[in-house]
């Protein structure tokens, strides 16, 4: 299983701070596309995406294990 | 050597600076972008700090609801309607006078920006707004200047320092914005999300102003103190040698005018038009449930949405078009967009 | 529902605190012991957030090396040499008229303490030495308060929520006070260190004042600026159920005045006695090499050390045990023996 | 081995940020008399000791790879 840490919007619209799912062999492109339908986290466009501390290019291959973060660039200042 | 008494002593005593690195300090200058909550903060640091020059750019004035996060502004700031740029400096002076501070009262756009750049040692992020942020990111990477990116809402908030030829920068990290609806109107902030920035702001600016380049952060960072976590994270694999604003061929994309927001005052008829750049799809409806849920009234039809803000009323269209109602004035009408829209 | 324009509208959209939880802190006090670079911070954050009361405790007075850290202060505070809780109280009553300030310019030892903290619902950690600190911990769990702890040196710092009850307190954590002679006049400090300790402590703050206990932050933050590492520790293999301040059978030692730091005016002598309530091991050798490297007159022979610092000059013996020749100031002569030995 | 990470004094006496040292299998409480002695950083009384970000009794017992703070308490405010 892989935990998915969702912070900002992305938290309140899955009302938890994270999720967990089973992503490995997936690679970070297709993790992409399978939370905007299946989780219902809404638009994942422009939300920055790492694995184990580490942001990600989208043909990254998610291992087992391998803890997510979705990063909502914010705004406010 | 003499018992440490002066004015800097605590910062000189800390040896990573030192009185060497003070000096260093007393001769740099720096821009601060958006004097509100994360600007107010820095520039105060900034100023105790005794750094040599300061530029403060801000287009709004004081309001009661910023004194709840934004340092430095009184109640009665906020009773004269201040300009931020302005009530920030004549505080900051009686803080330190031998700081050489200059308020700019105007829209930080990319060419008032290239016309006081020249000179300065860092760009530090006090933006409310991705735009703006763009243009500091094309400027940090076309005159070689580091620069302090930060944000912040809810309890959420994150620091980046960009430096120019060794991280990846704001344009590889974040290819499109996010447009979420999702501003410190529509959905809060606290203090303390703010001063957490700041913290990581100003540990970098006195590192690069002091000459300890080395020691600056390379790693993202992304807290939200509600949840209680931090994260540090490696940006190395998004750098981009393709990148139009840090690659091989840069072309600084936002410094050109045809990338720039346009803003119109529509004569007689009180109403300012704003048609961003990028004429992308735009989540009207997500936007429309965040303005909601802030409390605004908003209605509409399928072809435009219209919410109420203060005496003002926007109306947005599908293509992120709006019309602001009520006012004449283009800064005005930027601030209710970018307070809407992020 | 009208659209969000008060004051402290941006905490109220915040959905964990919402107007419910902003009603909350509204009707809430707080004690912030010590008010430097800690507690101006924290004091601002509390009087910009709207608490209802804010009791700030500080001996001292403003000098011109505080300038680099400490908010709220001016030159001019200062030059007047104006007590920091008095300067700090007028200050915040510009920022926010709503908030009742009482400044009490004094040593907060345990008698002072206890004779205020009826009614309040927060301790405030903004002190410099542990002397106070294990007062303020001892009283915490006497009363039942929520004690916030923190501390900063150089660009390292750290953090600690002290729950009566749920977690380990400062005397589980912390069995000795060590003594290492480092503090912000021999090793110096950062401002953005400060604000990144206030910023956790601000944060937990507002979720304690505004009824949000369930979201404080039960690890023990510590981390270094400079280093940019950020470490989040669990504590509770520490809580000792017999421990004497926390524990099944508290006693709450550092509430009894045996326990106190000794201050004898010497007559006619215009010298101060202080001794520590622990007539522990002194390492003295050790203090002596950290105020040389701060650039401190140290002379001295086999029984005694001597220290210049500004107009006065303490003496130290090898159980602790000091004198403070120059002023006849008890005071002073505190503040001149915590910042040479923390 | 262990990495055994230092702040403020400590690290100024080691003149480094953290040290490697094998410390599997011994106690904390023993890890602390060997760094007296051997890695001169001084004193160790009142320093606090983590093992895997959690802070640590004297008894506990170090495991191959766990990575150790030593976190001293400072008095600055």
């Amino acid at each position: 299983m892989n935990k998915v840490l969702l912070f900002a919007q992305l938290k309140e619209n899955a009302g938890k701070s994270f999720i967990e799912i089973n992503a490995a062999g997936k690679t970070v492109g297709e993790l992409r596309a399978y939370l905007e339908k299946k989780a219902s986290l809404g638009s994942l466009d422009g939300i920055m995406i790492a694995v184990n501390e580490e942001f990600a290019k989208d043909e990254k291959v998610i291992g087992e294990h391998d803890e997510i973060a979705l990063i909502p660039p914010v705004s406010g200042g | 050597m003499t018992t440490p008494a002066g004015r800097y002593s605590r910062q000189e005593l800390f040896k990573p600076i030192g009185p060497t690195g003070q000096k260093e300090i007393r001769n740099k200058s720096a821009i601060i972008v958006g004097v509100g909550a994360l600007g107010t903060n820095t520039s105060e640091l900034l100023t105790r700090a005794g750094v040599g020059k300061l530029i403060l750019i801000d287009r709004d004035y004081v309001e009661m609801s910023n004194l709840q996060r934004q340092h430095l502004f009184t109640e009665e700031d906020a009773r004269k309607k201040w300009p931020k740029a302005e009530a920030a400096k004549e505080k900051l002076a009686l803080i330190n006078k031998e700081v050489d501070i200059t308020a700019i009262v105007a829209q930080a756009d990319a060419p008032l920006l290239e016309n006081v750049i020249d000179g300065a040692d860092l760009l530090i992020d006090g933006t409310d707004n991705f735009e703006t942020r763009f243009i500091m990111n094309d400027l940090a990477q076309k005159y070689r200047i580091p620069y302090l990116f930060g944000s912040c809402l809810g309890s959420f908030g994150m620091a980046f320092s960009i430096m120019p030829d060794v991280t990846p920068c704001l344009q590889c990290l974040i290819k499109k914005i996010p447009l979420q609806g999702q501003t410190c109107d529509t959905v809060g902030i606290i203090a303390p999300a703010v001063q957490m920035v700041t913290a990581h702001q100003g540990a970098e600016a006195l590192k690069i102003l002091s000459g300890n380049v080395a020691a600056v952060n390379q790693a993202y960072v992304s807290f939200d103190l509600w949840e209680n976590n931090y994260l540090s994270l490696k940006t190395d694999a998004l750098k981009e040698s393709g990148c139009r604003s840090c690659g091989e061929e840069p072309a600084y994309p936002f410094l050109d005018p045809a990338h720039e927001m346009k803003v119109a005052v529509l004569c007689g008829r009180d109403t300012v038009q704003i048609r961003p750049a990028d004429q992308r799809d735009f989540p009207l409806e997500k936007m429309v449930r965040q303005w909601r849920s802030a409390g605004y009234e908003v209605g509409g039809n399928p072809f435009l949405v219209s919410v109420r803000k203060g005496g003002a009323r926007a109306v947005f269209f599908r293509d992120g078009r709006a019309l602001i109602h009520g006012t004449s004035n283009p800064d005005t009408a930027r601030k209710i967009y970018h307070s809407l829209v992020g």
